[in-house]
């Protein structure tokens, strides 16, 4: 059965291949029906694999072919399939086959739709092998490979250079990050002797010897690469701008995918971070802190996919949060519910785009709940979902970070409540302001404004369905009990691949933590609706904007402007100077130079051939003389 | 004793009309001054046995080699006084350095201990002699005798070639 | 060693050092072609004397004939030599050796 | 004694034909005599034949000294043919010039044979004094002249130091002969005397093959001679008198004294730093081209140096390789400053690609050759001397003459640059068909000698 | 036997071609190129079988009492070397084809010279030959800058060039013959054991010679500066040849002597080579950002990529080594691509200039999608040739000393800022006035840019047989160093 997973990452591929260099002059719903279906291939054989894996078989390596030998060193491209890429695949295959289709519907006047479609196959092709490849160094292919199809996807629109600079910055942040991860990897090899996954944690245990220090260098490294895919402080900032690409693409790779793999990469080195306190730490804070930021910026934010962009820093963050504190399968939880949800939200917010003709400012948008039915149901279960509320999937997820959090680290547990109430706050703010109150459009968007078609909410209910349901997977004992249902079921499932946490929490806290979340959830749609929806109140425009707070927040900390200041300018600068002064006038100037002194020495040692035999001859006697005179 | 009254003597003449001849503004002067000089050089080839070699001297030096410089002043009229416009400077030099060489030279010389080791062998007074010098001369040094015919021709060739008139 | 009366082969060779070294100061100091020339014939005597006077030292003839092949050249030197001058005043009108100056640098 | 007869016979031969109006056979009859006296040479190899032995032989013929003889014989054939078109047939000019040239090569003969003194001095003249003629051959030219009289000058008190050199040496040894000097010396123990003579010795020496300090007269008699003269002085002259110093510093005066290795290390050093950057700066390629052969005398001196062990077929084989590049070289600058008025200056190159692709080629090879580039016979002379002067681990001196050895290409680089820059209505270079046989068989023989050092072996 | 005729191909054709003429010059250097391809490709057949050492191998003496002997030898190594030389001098002819040449019967013969020259340097074993092969393939190529160039200051710009490598190359000289010095013979084998028993501080000196040889060649900060005007005045066809083959013959010394011969001196006295390399990087890379021109653009990124490579080689363990061998195929591959692109550029707007164009994806997506991959080579993608050379001589450069990987590594990051942003200004965006014509690829050009992009993957999805035919030869040559 194992054998089959090869198939996982064909399927996408040869869709890919296929649109790429056959695919001219087929009708767009061949291409759309050949890019879905190699993906709904994928899923099925991954459901195949999960099963195998859900009923305990052993973690196996399926070998596909040799690929770098050097040395000790022998890296092949070969599939791990194990607990967590099982379920990893799934949720993968699953939501990218939704997004698929939605993208038929979404991308079908576009002229570039074969690209789209092609560019999703392969950025799915990459995701998988990120999820399957068996040694860090299989991971990176795919970890950069998704980073490639990001950026392709980001500038998809090429002709408009806004879009091409966000594409850059995107691959370029995340190349800051990879070069961590190389280091991480270096330092990992050179300490261990390898990069597989299975010599490094399970056969050989090869990290067992590891100094502590070398761990803990070795998780920052790492972790620095999972900052840049995963947008966490302080290489968050391509994540926004990200939004630049077609919507079903933030929906996929910035939000439920690609985005997460930065906590797949540390939930997949559980065993190395077990060994290190202050590696977890420094995740933790970095976590907790771009939750907040991205929870903060999400208040004012006006654009309803940067509303959600910031939403997603701010969720991964909290990911982050719970990896920190070695809760690796809560991190995973919560992956696995966001991407429901956000894909969801993300979606819908596309729909809406949509119908309002690729309007973005919620602030020109108001009562679209008449005109869009679907997508404003679906819409408001992926916004209960992501507040918190019982018994939808975040609110499951988001628990078990806090319960984690009290345990561990009571700062950490206000924290992540501010963020829980945030969260609540601005997404149903983005709610109410897009679906209720008057329409605030122009009349030719109302005339234009419509429901999207089945292929695009078809994908919306049943992530709806999933934004309802997913939380099951991890139902905290209290619940679970009651229900008499599977509780941490996740947890079970991921037991001896990733680290777990030894939590020892009785019932009636559990309990108390999940009304205490549930009421600020609550207490922040409350506020939302109070603001937005009784009184009617609009968000501002940007010049009405006088609070220094409100603008920090608008500007995004100005880390942009920051990050311009010291590194942008600084650099071009230097490579100026370089270019203008250094490399003509030294470098260049010294071999020059060199040659201008034999030619000056030249100048001046030509005078002595003075023609005058006078001199000639005292040039004989006085080398006569010092000859003698030496002897 | 009396030899060694000679060979100051000569020796006085020699390096005092060698001085002549480098300090002496008339070209014609210079030529006599070296003439004795080769005089008295040739008084020593005598004082040291060579009694050929001083009569071969006298007749190749004085006679012929310095006869040919006299002629060629003569010729190109230069047996006027003549003006070196040299500087201070450059004389100085060229005396100094000069200077230097000799004293370097002299002490060189004078560093010859080994040479006092040297047993002196059975004097042999005929050693200077035409027929001995003769024998060694074509026998030894016939090779180098014959030689010396390639480079006379040479030289000979050279000589007549330079001082043909004809074309560039 | 004492070659005859009190005279040793270092008077010979102080001798020939004095000669020589004069000839060359004689080279420096002068530019008439013609007197330099002459000064060149003077350190070739002082070659000569104290050739001579090392052959009275080993008492061997061999330095004598060397001497005479010296004379040899030295006539051979002269011909060429005053050829070559003949020649260059033919040209430039002047012995003084100053004006070679055209090639140079 | 055979070659020495055949060479001194053939310059009277010459004469006499000279004599008899038979001009037009000139050129065949030192052909043919000077192929008889390499066939000589080569007959004799291995005798070791000493002629007037019983007399105490003052030459001998090892193979050594036949392998110089050949060389420079078959360097000589070469620039009779190349010379040929520059001396009009049938003048008694050209007939003067090649008895000369025959007579010099006498004594060049003698300097690789010599084993006694007085024969080294009778070389030393034999081979300059035509040479002072012919440098001064062109009678109208001031420059020339000029040349034939600085050399002749400087010529005579080298030879005047030299003497006194001798003179010395034989007042400490009592003999002339080179083997009773080594034998004087086998205890290692220099006597001041001749220390003092070998002293000047070097420096005789020293000038004839024009190094540091001794080497301002090359560059000026060089640009003034006539260019086939010059041709003739870079080549056999230089080469011979190297051959009589090997001789003499290889085979007489070891062991060499510590001061002396540091005095010719020294001398090296800034010959090399001299030649190299004040030919930098040259335009006139004549010039340039002479302040290159000082540079390559310094290299040579490198054997000198370390002749205690160095086989003298190295010396040979730099010799041999200098020497063709030198022919080529000077003989094209010859025929392509002959048609422009005698400039001889890097721009006067221009174009010659388009001019006179085979000359041009040559003149390429020859340059590259000198700068000591691979696949290139001028490499490997280096690379001998290096080799040696590393085994006597005079490191500071390798690292020089790298250093000068990449200035020197600049120079031979940049006279390549103008041969393949392009010009305007330039107008072909006619030169005679054995002049472009010759210089494209030199340029051939170039690579060829490369790939074939192991010949050397035989020596 | 094979690596005779190896050597005698290029040779042969080139006498041929400069005798035949003009006429069918180009196609006879393209056969000649092809011939080669085909019989290395035997070779890569041939490794590892029984009784293949005849085949593989030739020895005969040269100069035998100096130790100097034609031999030569195709050990995994000098295969992939081989496979270098003889896969990129078809394409660079072919790609030639687009451009017309006074001469060209001069031209191709020259680099077809140059061809067996590095040809020979790539797989001889004897250390006086090597240095030979590695000076001559400057003649070849200094002609074809100088006479066939028409950058109005093309011969200065030789002459340093020329000069300078010559310069490089005479301290490698040194060194070789140092150590032969000791060792009486150059057979490679006996100059490792030479180098080896010379003490660390000896050895770190013999180590300085090669290395500046070597550096100003590869080249690396500070001895560069000659080679990006030398990029630039080279016709396209020469800067193919040069970046792509000839500074691997550096890369490929530092490989074949300097690693097993100085094992302490580059190890102990050595630390100031690395801290080059890797200012080189950064050096170049900054460099790389200021350009306006593409072509000097890629002169200097070539640069970077260098400076990792020599860092990672001399790290001196098997990781580095096969990540330099690896990396000298790709950036070869990489480079005569970027070079061809420039090519392209060139021959349709007559300039390099990047901020006068821009949207040509939109007027030609085929010619955008294949630099595309060729941008991601370069910046070292994964399943791009770039990825498997870099991220190994990273991995080796990081075991000797990790703060200087770090700075090295940031080529992952400038790299990505400058071909980035070279591939979207001229690219991306909106089409303007000047890019609106830009001509479509004619099939010659096609059919180039596709083979290289082809390359290109296929080595980084596939690296294995490169890999691991030359493992065994890395790690032989690696035995007896402790490292």
């Amino acid at each position: 059965m194992e054998k089959l997973v090869t198939l996982i990452p064909l399927f996408p591929l040869a869709g890919f291949l296929f649109i790429t260099f056959l695919g001219k002059g087929l009708s767009k719903n061949f291409i759309g029906g050949i890019g879905s279906g190699a993906i709904f291939l994928s899923f099925v054989v991954s459901i195949l694999v999960f099963t195998t894996q859900m009923h305990g078989a052993h973690p196996t390596v399926v070998k596909a072919f040799d690929w770098i030998t050097a040395g000790t060193f022998d890296i092949d491209i070969s599939f791990l399939v194990d607990p967590l890429s099982a379920i990893y695949l799934l949720f993968i295959t699953g939501v990218g086959f939704l997004i698929h289709l939605y993208s038929i519907g979404y991308m079908h006047d576009d002229e570039g739709f074969n690209r789209f479609i092609a560019y999703l196959n392969l950025f799915v092709f990459f995701m998988l092998i990120l999820i399957l490849g068996d040694s860090y160094l299989t991971m990176f292919v795919g970890w950069e490979g998704v980073g490639l199809c990001s950026f392709m996807l980001i500038g998809f629109w090429y002709k408009d250079m806004k879009n091409n600079d966000a594409a850059k910055k995107a691959f370029i942040v995340n190349r800051i990050g990879d070069l961590g991860l190389i280091l991480g990897m270096c330092l990992l090899f050179a300490y261990t002797g390898t990069l597989r996954y299975d010599e490094l944690f399970i056969s050989e245990r090869a990290i067992g010897g590891l100094p502590t220090e070398v761990a803990t260098a070795i998780g920052i490294l790492l972790f620095i690469g999972a900052m840049g895919k995963s947008a966490q402080i302080p290489l968050h900032t391509w994540l926004p701008d990200a939004m630049a690409g077609p919507t079903p693409v933030s929906a996929l790779i910035h939000a439920a995918t690609m985005v997460t793999a930065g906590i797949y990469m540390v939930a997949r080195s559980s065993n190395l971070y077990a060994m290190t306190e202050s590696a977890g730490d420094l995740i933790m804070w970095a976590g907790i802190l771009t939750s907040l930021l991205g929870a903060t910026i999400a208040l004012t934010q006006n654009d309803i996919k940067k509303v959600l962009a910031y939403s997603t820093v701010s969720q991964l963050g909290l990911m982050f949060v719970a990896l920190g504190m070695g809760a690796y399968s809560t991190a995973v939880f919560h992956v696995i519910t966001h991407a429901f949800f956000k894909a969801l939200l993300f979606l819908g917010s596309g729909s809406v785009i949509h119908g309002m003709g690729g309007e973005q400012d919620i602030r020109r948008m108001g009562g679209l709940k008449k005109h869009m039915r679907t997508t404003h149901l679906t819409f408001l279960i992926g916004t209960i979902a992501i507040a918190g509320i019982f018994p939808f999937a975040g609110f499951f997820s988001k628990d078990q970070i806090i319960a984690v959090a009290f345990e561990e680290n009571k700062l950490m547990f206000l924290l992540s409540l501010v963020v829980s109430a945030c969260t609540a706050f601005y997404m149903f703010r983005l709610y109410f302001l897009t679906f209720h109150g008057k329409f605030r459009g122009t009349h030719e968007q109302e005339h234009h404004l419509h429901e999207s078609p089945a292929v695009m909410t078809l994908p919306l209910v049943v992530l709806a369905v999933l934004s309802v349901v997913g939380g099951f997977i991890g139902l905290p004992h209290a619940v679970g009990e009651s229900m008499h249902m599977h509780w941490h079921w996740l947890d079970h499932y991921l037991d001896g691949t990733v680290v777990m946490p030894a939590l020892h929490m009785d019932l009636n806290t559990e309990l108390m933590l999940m009304g205490l979340a549930t009421i600020i959830a609550v207490g922040g749609i409350y506020l939302a609706w109070l603001k937005y929806s009784k009184r009617g109140e609009l968000a501002l425009e940007d010049k009405d904007i006088t609070s220094a707070t409100h603008k920090l927040m608008l500007n995004k900390y100005w880390f942009d402007e920051l990050y311009n200041a010291i590194i942008r300018k600084p650099v071009d600068a230097i490579s100026k100077a370089l270019g203008s002064f250094i490399e003509p006038k030294i470098v260049d100037g010294l071999v020059e130079g060199t040659g201008a002194a034999t030619d000056a020495a030249g100048g001046k040692l030509r005078l002595l051939q003075s023609g005058s035999l006078f001199f000639y001859i005292l040039a004989f006697v006085v080398g006569l003389i010092a000859l003698l005179l030496y002897i | 004793m009396l030899s060694e009254y000679a060979f100051w003597f000569l020796s006085f003449v020699a390096v005092f009309s060698a001085a002549g001849m480098i300090f002496s503004k008339n070209p014609v002067y210079s030529v006599l001054s070296l003439i004795i000089t080769f005089f008295a050089v040739a008084g020593h080839y005598f004082l040291l046995g060579a009694q050929f070699l001083a009569a071969v001297h006298i007749i190749v030096y004085a006679g012929a080699i310095m006869v040919l410089f006299l002629y060629v002043i003569m010729m190109l009229n230069l047996n006027k006084l003549e003006e070196e416009k040299r500087s201070l400077w450059s004389k100085s030099l060229s005396v100094a350095a000069g200077g230097i060489l000799m004293l370097v030279l002299l002490a060189a010389v004078q560093r010859t201990d080994e040479l006092n080791s040297i047993a002196a062998g059975e004097f042999n007074a005929a050693m200077g002699q035409t027929k001995n010098l003769g024998n060694v001369l074509y026998r030894e040094f016939l090779l180098p005798f014959e030689l010396a015919s390639v480079l006379f021709l040479g030289a000979m060739v050279g000589a007549v070639y330079l001082s043909k008139k004809e074309l560039a | 060693m004492e070659l005859y009366h009190n005279i040793t082969i270092n008077h010979y060779l102080v001798l020939a050092a004095v000669l020589f070294g004069m000839g060359a100061l004689g080279i420096l100091f002068r530019r008439n072609a013609i007197i330099m020339f002459m000064c060149i014939e003077l350190m070739l005597n002082a070659v000569n004397i104290s050739l001579v006077a090392f052959s009275k030292m080993w008492n061997h003839t061999d330095a004598q004939v060397f001497v005479f092949f010296i004379m040899v050249v030295a006539a051979a030197e002269v011909a060429v030599g005053l050829a070559i001058l003949m020649m260059l005043y033919r040209n430039t009108h002047s012995t003084d050796t100053s004006v070679l100056n055209k090639l140079k640098f | 004694m055979k070659e020495i007869v055949i060479i001194s016979l053939l310059g009277i031969a010459v004469l006499a034909l000279d004599v008899l109006k038979m001009r037009k056979l000139v050129l065949p009859v030192i052909m043919l005599g000077l192929l008889g006296l390499i066939g000589v040479s080569i007959a004799d190899w291995g005798l070791n034949e000493t002629p007037f032995a019983q007399y105490g032989g003052m030459l001998t013929f090892d193979n050594t000294a036949l392998s110089f003889t050949i060389v420079f014989a078959s360097i000589a054939l070469l620039w009779f043919i190349l010379a040929g078109d520059n001396y009009t047939a049938g003048t008694s000019q050209r007939t003067d010039i090649f008895a000369l040239v025959l007579f010099s090569l006498c004594g060049a003969v003698v300097l690789s044979a010599y084993t006694n003194l007085v024969m080294l001095f009778l070389g030393v003249e034999i081979l300059s004094i035509p040479v002072y003629v012919l440098a001064a051959s062109q009678r109208k030219n001031v420059l020339s002249n000029e040349a034939g009289f600085k050399y002749f000058f400087l010529g005579s008190l080298a030879s005047a130091v030299l003497l006194f050199g001798i003179s010395l040496c034989y007042g400490a040894v009592g003999s002339f002969e080179l083997k009773a000097i080594q034998e004087h010396l086998s205890g290692g123990f220099y006597s001041p005397l001749i220390l003092t003579g070998s002293a000047l010795m070097l420096i005789g020496f020293a000038f004839k093959i024009s190094v540091a300090p001794f080497h301002l007269w090359a560059p000026d008699v060089y640009q003034g001679a006539p260019t086939p003269v010059t041709a003739y002085m870079s080549t056999i002259v230089k080469g011979a008198a190297f051959a009589g110093m090997f001789k003499l510093f290889g085979s007489a005066l070891q062991p060499l004294p510590e001061a002396y290795s540091t005095a010719i290390v020294f001398m090296i050093a800034i010959t090399l730093i001299a030649s190299n950057i004040t030919a930098v700066v040259q335009t006139d390629t004549k010039r340039m081209l002479a302040f290159s052969s000082i540079s390559h005398a310094g290299f040579m001196l490198g054997f000198v140096l370390t002749a205690s062990t160095t086989s003298p077929k190295y010396l040979i084989y730099y010799t041999l390789t200098y020497s063709i590049a030198s022919l080529i070289s000077f003989f094209v600058i010859q025929h392509v400053a002959a048609i422009q008025n005698e400039d001889a200056s890097t721009d006067a190159f221009k174009g010659l690609i388009k001019r006179s692709p085979v000359m041009a080629v040559s003149m390429t090879v020859a340059l590259l050759s000198m700068a000591g580039i691979p696949p290139l016979s001028g490499f490997l002379g280096k690379y001998y001397v290096i080799t040696n002067v590393i085994e006597h681990e005079h490191m500071a001196l390798v690292i020089i003459m790298v250093i000068t050895s990449a200035i020197g290409a600049f120079y031979y680089l940049r006279v390549i640059s103008a041969i393949f820059t392009p010009i305007e209505n330039a107008g072909r270079i006619m030169v005679s068909d054995s002049t472009r046989r010759t210089l494209a068989v030199l340029s051939v023989l170039l690579v060829v000698v490369f790939f074939a050092a192991s010949l050397l072996e035989l020596l | 036997m094979l690596t005779l005729i190896l050597l005698a191909i290029p040779l042969f054709a080139a006498v041929l071609s400069m005798a035949a003429g003009a006429k069918n010059a180009r196609n006879l250097a393209l056969g000649a190129g092809i011939l080669e391809l085909i019989i290395t490709l035997g070779a890569f057949f041939l490794n590892g079988k029984e009784g293949s050492e005849t085949w593989l191998t030739f020895n005969r003496e040269w100069i035998g009492p100096l130790g100097i002997s034609y031999a030569f030898s195709l050990d995994g190594i000098s295969l992939v070397m081989a496979l270098l030389v003889a896969l990129l001098l078809p394409i660079i002819i072919y790609a030639s084809f687009n451009r017309t040449f006074k001469s060209p019967h001069y031209f191709y013969g020259l680099m077809l010279l140059m061809a067996a020259s590095m040809m020979g340097a790539f797989t001889t074993t004897d250390g006086l030959l090597f240095y030979v092969f590695y000076e001559f393939a400057l003649i070849p190529i200094y002609f074809m800058i100088l006479y066939w160039s028409e950058h109005p200051n093309k011969a200065k710009i030789t002459l340093k060039f020329f000069i300078y490598t010559l310069f490089g190359s005479l301290f490698m000289l040194v060194s070789l013959l140092y150590l032969y010095n000791i060792s009486g013979s150059f057979n490679m084998q006996a100059l490792y054991e030479a180098g080896r028993s010379l003490s660390g501080s000896e050895q770190g000196w013999v180590f300085a010679g090669f290395f500046i040889a070597f550096a100003v060649k590869i080249p690396v900060f500070p001895f560069h500066s000659w080679q990006p005007a030398t990029y630039d005045s080279a016709p396209t066809a020469g800067t193919m040849l040069l970046a792509g083959i000839m500074l691997k013959m550096a890369s490929y010394g530092m490989v074949r002597l300097v690693v097993p011969a100085l094992p302490e001196g580059v190890a102990e006295y050595g630390t100031w080579a690395l801290a080059l390399s890797a200012i080189s990087v950064l050096y170049a890379s900054g460099m790389a950002i200021a350009q306006q021109r593409y072509k000097l653009l890629i002169a200097w990124s070539s640069i970077a990529h260098l400076g990792v490579l020599s860092a990672g080689i001399l790290s001196g363990n098997a990781q580095g080594i096969q990540g330099g061998i690896m990396e000298m195929l790709s950036h070869g591959i990489l480079s005569v691509a970027l070079f061809f692109v420039y090519d392209i550029i060139e021959s349709r707007m007559n300039h390099d200039d990047m901020s006068k164009m821009g949207g040509i994806r939109e007027v030609n997506p085929l010619f955008a999608f294949l630099f595309f991959i060729i941008v991601m080579g370069s910046v070292a993608l994964p399943l791009t040739s770039g990825f498997v050379g870099e991220f190994l001589l990273l991995l080796g450069f990081y075991q000797v000393s990790p703060w200087l990987t770090a700075v090295a590594g940031l080529t992952v990051v400038l790299g990505a800022v400058y071909m980035l942003r070279a591939f979207q200004s001229m690219m991306l965006g909106p089409a303007n006035s000047a890019t609106q014509s830009f001509a479509p690829l004619n099939s010659h050009e096609k059919t180039v840019l596709t083979i290289l992009v082809i390359l290109i993957i296929a080595l980084g999805v596939y690296p294995d047989p490169i890999l691991s035919v030359a493992n065994p030869s890395v790690e032989s040559l690696l035995q007896g160093l402790n490292r």
